[in-house]
């Protein structure tokens, strides 16, 4: 263990070695780093994953392909619904499922309030660590309005357990677009307080500009996918390049931005979430009426004939993949997802930090928008 | 506050200053904690029941253990809890720490969390909601008040088998004790 | 283009096999050494994405199946035509007692946790990786926990269920 | 980047005079929403132990544990799920898998405690369980906890739109009912194979109907195997307890699709049919079953009638090698299914192909041969080793009503209409009766009218004392009757037959005050002065049926010990009190029904069996 007076003294070029979580308050997410530094410059970050390893997709082998719905889900807390819809997709597309149009909408309705959602605790995460406590705290409230919407449409406030195979779990309540539409006035009317004590604030731009900064070279090199390839110039988005749910069906840009560091991949965050909530107003509009679910199969003698799937959705961290294969039995013979944090949060964070001062370890971190349970599994 | 209040806090200040500051250890330890930032901010905002988030173990006197557990997350568990000055109280979250949860058939995550560190309270849910954490802090009050949250008490007087426990898990441990335990303690006796 | 891909690897490598499906899925099987070279050939060709890598263990053959999944980035930042909606699935068969293959750092960066994971998940040797060392796991185990062998219902009960209460 | 002003931060003052955006808690309450996914309620009336939901359960935090206080029925185990909050994800599958639609969820989600034991909880419907379950003004937030629960707070709840089971069963194809009445062809035509798949596919394996069967078939097997595309399979399991498929998959009285948990809210899984289905898709039965017969134990049985109940035993006993002959006074086996039960439900062929798989294990059957006519019960006693009785119940019984003499009886026109020459029937045809029976008789003689008066106005009524809810006939048989134009004359009790130069004209009806008395026994009452005449040339009599032991010699007649409801009594080896004559079918038991008789044929198989085995 290091003494503090060495770390004090250490200008004279001693490496030491810090550890960086799991306990700590510049960690989001149980997930350590290894540092070697010197002085305040890290010379080599370690990242040490596992923290939150359950082996699921181990699991998900011993359960049968209605049981594993619950289970899907829990992988990533922020943003559960793109992880139930991308196992939704995968087994829709083995056994052959239809979905009705309605609920291709609600789907897509459903995952881009999850985005604002996840945004706006990607926003929490990242002005709280920069100590810009304001916006901080309204983004956090905002982000409970939204799930105060989730809550009265699956039932549930964080794992909502909604997107099924066959269409979705339960139709809209009675007014519920119009609640929708009045909470996403609401947080809509905000943005420009959030303008002007975050996103145009020097402070921000200072401390966030050039920050893990990443040539499109480097991030396309690296496996890296959503906000943070977006920030480097590259319009790739899943939803545009392969659309699903209803993603074709309305109009809707992908912001990009160039620079590549911290500070632009903040704003591509914002930008998205506007467009994000447009998006719900343009989906609610073109919604058509009808059924919502296409029933499944006796869920104790439901068999998936044998094959294999690649399926990807847009999470709001990037490309979300599931490769699963069927033997033909009552459960998966195998599932694997491919998360966006995991290069985000593994090989790319191990490079953005070389010869970053340790101030900006967290900031990094949270800006490359790393969700440990995803990495883990 | 009312004259009762009064009584007590004159009764027993340590209680009433236990009571009332309960610093949380910042260590996101499982899903659950996706329900703490909502929980300290402004829509809930625990601080009115003297409940903060500080950023080392050694400043806090509440340990709210969000989740699962798996194995290289309990390791850090019970070094930031041994860690923490008396008293402290360990608050279990959701199902998983009481029964194992959804990961019950995981080989990673354990099962029973009070196998390995004391825990003075449990708060159901899959996760607990914000008003059932502040319910939870309440019944913590409760329990201080009446002198049953004593984890840390269990953790001194049952050292011996809570560190067997653990090194069933993990075979030797790399850190020493935090107790003497039984074998050294009769070493130790003149 | 994707006619030509096939043909192409056809003709550059002996002993893979490419089949097509409909939804622009494309499967190659080759055999475990020359995985590098096909990998850097479909690099070279426009699938510059590894979206992961996985594995997939059969046991009734015998055999763990790697499992590389290859996509496309943008071409110019924005042109995502037919060429770039394509899906490549390399594969190749390693017997299970001994699964070696050559790590593929040099040609995707991104592999290096993947080949980590697979090593300690499933036990398979990845030559030249620098450091295959544990990722996730705390325990060690006698199996790789994702082989089919390992039964983690039976090891939570042989571990967990013999970890005694410890009050009362 | 905004315009930097000294000023700026001010902007920040009207903040001051906006309403704060924290919950003002516990005064300013959130309660969840509608839908929220909170902690379990369960119906226990509506409840039927099905354990759907602990085997839907992903996390097994669902245990069926048993509660001694329900009285266990067919449909209803004495079994309630019990929830471990250690475990439980509130996913809420439970919820949509159950059939019933007793297992909800509420809003409640408070539970706090340091004691882990108490999160172990037996939910129970808010409604019943008034100390769990208190009202808003009882209720506190502060002590909220699995046993200190809201009242009315349903969250959760079933709807069967989202059900994770297929509530509606496939439709059997069916002859119309202007078609069907024109004769004698059978009335549904079977499922395909696409459509037996999906049917049987529908089932949930609970098991409540294989406790209902009175054979206790393993039912859930042979569904699922049907499910799997192998009647084969299915036919093997089927044949392992009833040597019957073709005919029961046809005019089984199916108990289990009464207790079926899908029925509650939806249709049961047509059981029956997929056993009709089974029957007729496979070729061979003996090569299906693939049984070798033991070597011969050189005991020898017989069995009286060859009915259900005679020709299961001699299967079972077959099975186990003993030599069995059949006495039946018919000359075709099948007993009361040959000459009952209508052509349009129970074709030929059917009864055909189970005797005939049955006399194919080497059973000796001796047609023509009535017992106490032609061979004496005490010589079948002398030279065999046990005997089997299963006469079943052929005297039809009277209403005791004036000129009853110029009724037909029932079975008598049942059985002629089968097995003899078709009789004749009139234009006006009263049928007395509101059982399966009086259904059976009244639509053969709709057919008959139809093929013997063709264009011609022709009509068939039928009188029963009893009310359309009371009537003992199945739903099914009065839906299908009512189609085919059966008029139905309910809550009627026949006072005479009315005679006109000595033909039958008519049928003189008295009012219906009520047919049960305090006790559910059978006592009708009638208001005598309100009556009415209904016009006809025919009357038929089919208001039950009784056995007729006159064949026993009165020596042992006496011995022979009745229930109190004058049926033969048996024990647990199905042995009467005479030794070594055992009983079984519609003389011992009340359902009547040849399940049962198989039920009663499998029982005496195991006692005559361990008889033999011990001498």
């Amino acid at each position: 263990m290091a003494q503090i007076s060495e770390i004090a003294g250490s200008g004279s070029g001693r490496e030491l070695e810090l550890y960086f979580g799991p306990q700590h308050l510049g960690m989001v997410g149980n997930f350590s780093i290894t540092l070697k530094v010197e002085g305040d410059r890290v010379l080599k970050a370690t990242a040490n994953p596992g923290y939150l390893h359950r082996g699921f997709e181990k699991l998900m082998e011993y359960r049968t392909w209605i049981q594993n719905f619950p289970m899907v889900c829990r992988i990533n807390v922020v943003e559960p619904d793109s992880m139930e819809m991308v196992y939704a997709m995968a087994v829709e597309k083995l056994a052959g499922i239809e979905v009705p149009e309605r609920a291709q909408y609600i789907r897509s309705i459903c995952l881009e309030l999850a985005r604002v959602s996840s945004h706006l605790f990607g926003l929490w995460a990242y002005s709280n660590m920069l100590g810009f406590d304001t916006p901080a705290q309204w983004a956090m409230y905002h982000r409970d309005l939204v799930l105060d919407l989730f809550e009265e449409l699956t039932g549930g406030r964080v794992y909502h357990i909604y997107l099924w195979p066959g269409g979705v779990r339960r139709d809209f309540p009675k007014g519920f677009r119009d609640r929708i539409v009045h909470t996403l006035h609401s947080i809509g009317g905000w943005v420009p307080d959030y303008d002007a004590t975050f996103f145009n604030n020097r402070l921000f731009y200072e401390r966030a500009r050039g920050v893990g900064q990443l040539s499109q070279e480097q991030a396309k090199a690296l496996g890296a996918t959503g906000p943070v390839l977006r920030a480097t110039g590259m319009k790739f988005d899943i939803r545009k390049v392969e659309p699903y749910a209803a993603y074709d069906k309305v109009d809707w840009e992908v912001p990009t931005r160039q620079e590549g560091d911290a500070y632009s991949r903040i704003w591509v965050v914002r930008d998205e979430l506007i467009e994000s909530v447009h998006m719900v107003f343009k989906l609610l509009d073109a919604m058509p009426d009808g059924e919502v679910y296409n029933r499944i199969p006796n869920p104790f003698k439901w068999r998936i004939p044998p094959g294999e799937a690649y399926v990807r959705c847009e999470s709001s961290r990037g490309e979300l993949g599931l490769y699963l294969v069927s033997n033909g039995g009552d459960k998966p013979y195998r599932v694997h997802f491919r998360t966006p944090s995991y290069p985000h949060g593994l090989t790319i964070l191990e490079k953005a930090l070389e010869g970053a001062s340790i101030a900006d370890v967290g900031n990094t971190m949270i800006s490359l928008y790393v969700v440990a349970p995803e990495i883990d599994r | 506050m009312d004259r009762n209040q009064i009584t007590k806090w004159l009764k027993s200040p340590a209680k009433m200053a236990h009571k009332y500051s309960l610093h949380a250890v910042y260590f996101c330890t499982g899903c659950g904690i996706i329900e703490i930032p909502p929980v300290i901010t402004t829509r809930w905002d625990a601080e009115r029941f003297g409940v903060l988030p500080v950023a080392t173990p050694r400043q806090g006197n509440l340990f709210m253990i969000t989740g699962y557990v798996s194995l290289k997350t309990l390791k850090a568990i019970i070094r930031t809890y041994e860690q923490m000055p008396d008293p402290k109280y360990t608050v279990g979250f959701g199902s998983c720490p009481i029964n194992g949860g959804m990961y019950w058939d995981s080989y990673n995550t354990i099962k029973h969390l009070d196998r390995y560190i004391p825990v003075d309270g449990w708060i159901a849910g899959c996760m607990p909601r914000p008003e059932a954490v502040f319910v939870g802090v309440t019944h913590l009050w409760t329990l201080i008040d009446k002198g049953k949250a004593d984890g840390y008490l269990r953790y001194k007087r049952y050292y011996a088998a809570y560190r067997r426990n653990q090194e069933m898990l993990f075979g030797e441990l790399q850190w020493p004790p935090l107790y003497p335990t039984e074998a050294e303690a009769e070493e130790a006796r003149p | 283009m994707i006619a030509s891909l096939r043909t192409g690897l056809e003709a550059t490598f002996k002993g893979v096999e490419v089949t097509d499906r409909e939804d622009g899925m494309m499967f190659v099987l080759a055999p475990g050494e020359s995985i590098p070279a096909v990998l850097r050939y479909l690099r070279e060709h426009g699938l510059d994405h590894l979206a992961l890598v996985s594995c997939v263990d059969w046991i009734e053959e015998g055999e763990l199946e790697v499992v590389y999944l290859l996509t496309c980035y943008m071409r110019n930042n924005t042109d995502y035509g037919p060429e770039q909606r394509r899906h490549v699935l390399l594969r190749t068969k390693l017997p299970r007692e001994s699964a070696e293959l050559d790590s593929v750092i040099g040609i995707f960066e991104n592999a290096e946790p993947h080949e980590r994971e697979i090593h300690e998940l499933y036990g398979v040797h990845f030559e030249g990786h620098p450091r295959l060392i544990p990722l996730f796991l705390e325990r060690g185990y006698e199996i790789p926990p994702f082989r089919k062998d390992f039964d983690t219902r039976q090891y939570v009960e042989k571990t967990f269920g013999a970890i005694p209460p410890v009050e009362d | 980047m905004g315009k930097a002003s000294i000023l700026s931060p001010l902007k920040a003052i009207r903040f001051l005079f906006q309403k704060p955006l924290t919950l003002r808690y516990p005064f300013e309450k959130k309660e969840p929403a509608p839908r929220y996914r909170g902690f379990h309620l369960n119906d226990w009336d509506r409840c039927t132990g099905c354990g759907n939901c602990a085997d839907i359960c992903p996390n097994e935090a669902i245990t069926m544990i048993e509660v001694p206080a329900i009285e266990p029925e067919p449909g209803n185990k004495n079994e309630r799920p019990q929830l471990d909050y250690g475990r439980c994800c509130f996913c809420g599958l439970c919820v949509d898998i159950c059939p019933p639609g007793s297992l909800r969820l509420s809003r409640d989600y408070f539970h706090i405690h340091f004691d882990t034991d108490t999160f172990v909880f037996v939910p129970k419907d808010e409604k019943k369980d008034e100390a769990t379950f208190l009202p808003a003004e009882e209720y506190s937030i502060l002590k909220a906890s699995l046993t200190h629960r809201k009242r009315d707070y349903e969250g959760f709840s079933p709807d069967l739109d989202f059900a994770l089971f297929e509530p509606q069963r496939v439709p059997m194809p069916q002859v119309s009912a202007q078609e069907r009445k024109q004769s004698f062809v059978e009335m549904v035509r079977g499922y395909s194979a696409e459509q037996a798949r999906s049917e049987a596919s529908r089932c949930l394996e609970c098991g409540l109907c294989e406790e209902a069967c009175p054979a206790n078939l393993r039912i859930s097997d042979y569904v699922k195997a049907i499910s799997e595309d192998d009647s084969e399979e299915a036919l093997r399991i089927i044949l392992e307890d009833n040597p019957l498929p073709a005919i029961c998959g046809r005019i089984c009285m199916k108990h289990c699709e009464d207790a079926c948990s899908l029925g509650l809210r939806g249709e049961p899984v047509a059981i029956r049919w997929l056993k009709r289905y089974a029957a007729d898709t496979v070729e061979s039965y003996r090569e299906t079953l693939r049984a070798e017969l033991p070597a011969e134990t050189g005991k020898k049985v017989a069995v009286i009638g060859a009915g259900a109940g005679g020709l299961a035993v001699a299967y079972f006993l077959r099975l186990k090698g003993h030599g069995v002959t059949v006495f039946e006074s018919q000359p075709a086996g099948g007993g009361m299914l040959r000459m009952g039960p209508p052509r349009y439900r129970l074709p030929d062929d059917a009864v055909k192909d189970d005797v005939d798989y049955i006399a194919s294990f080497g059973v000796q059957f001796r047609f023509n041969t009535a017992v106490g006519k032609n061979v004496q019960f005490d010589e079948l006693r002398e030279r065999y080793d046990a005997v089997f009785m299963a006469v079943g119940t052929h005297r039809s019984y009277t209403a005791r009503i004036e000129n009853e003499d110029r009724a037909l009886m029932a079975l008598d026109f049942l059985n002629a209409a089968r097995v003899g020459p078709a009789p004749d029937v009139g234009r006006h045809v009263i049928v007395i009766g509101g059982g399966n029976v009086a259904m059976d008789v009244a639509r053969t003689c709709l057919r008959l009218q139809q093929m013997q008066y063709p264009g011609q106005e022709s009509v068939t009524r039928a009188v029963c004392l009893e009310s359309w809810e009371e009537m003992p006939a199945s739903q099914e048989e009065i839906e299908e009757a009512k189609e085919e134009g059966i008029q139905f004359n309910p809550a009627w009790g026949p006072k005479g037959i009315l005679l006109e130069q000595g033909e039958v004209s008519g049928l003189e009806c008295k009012a219906v005050k009520s047919v049960f008395d305090e006790q559910g026994r059978f006592s009708p009452t009638f208001y005598e002065d309100r009556t009415m005449v209904l016009e006809g040339d025919m009357v038929i009599e089919a208001i039950g049926q009784g056995y007729d032991l006159s064949f026993i010699p009165d020596h042992l007649m006496e011995s022979l010990a009745f229930t109190e409801r004058r049926k033969v009594k048996v024990n647990e080896d199905g042995m009467t009190s005479v030794p070594g004559v055992f009983a079984g079918g519609d003389i011992v038991n009340l359902n009547m029904d040849a399940v049962t008789a198989i039920a009663d044929a499998k029982k005496a198989a195991e006692g005559i069996h361990k008889m033999l085995s011990e001498h």
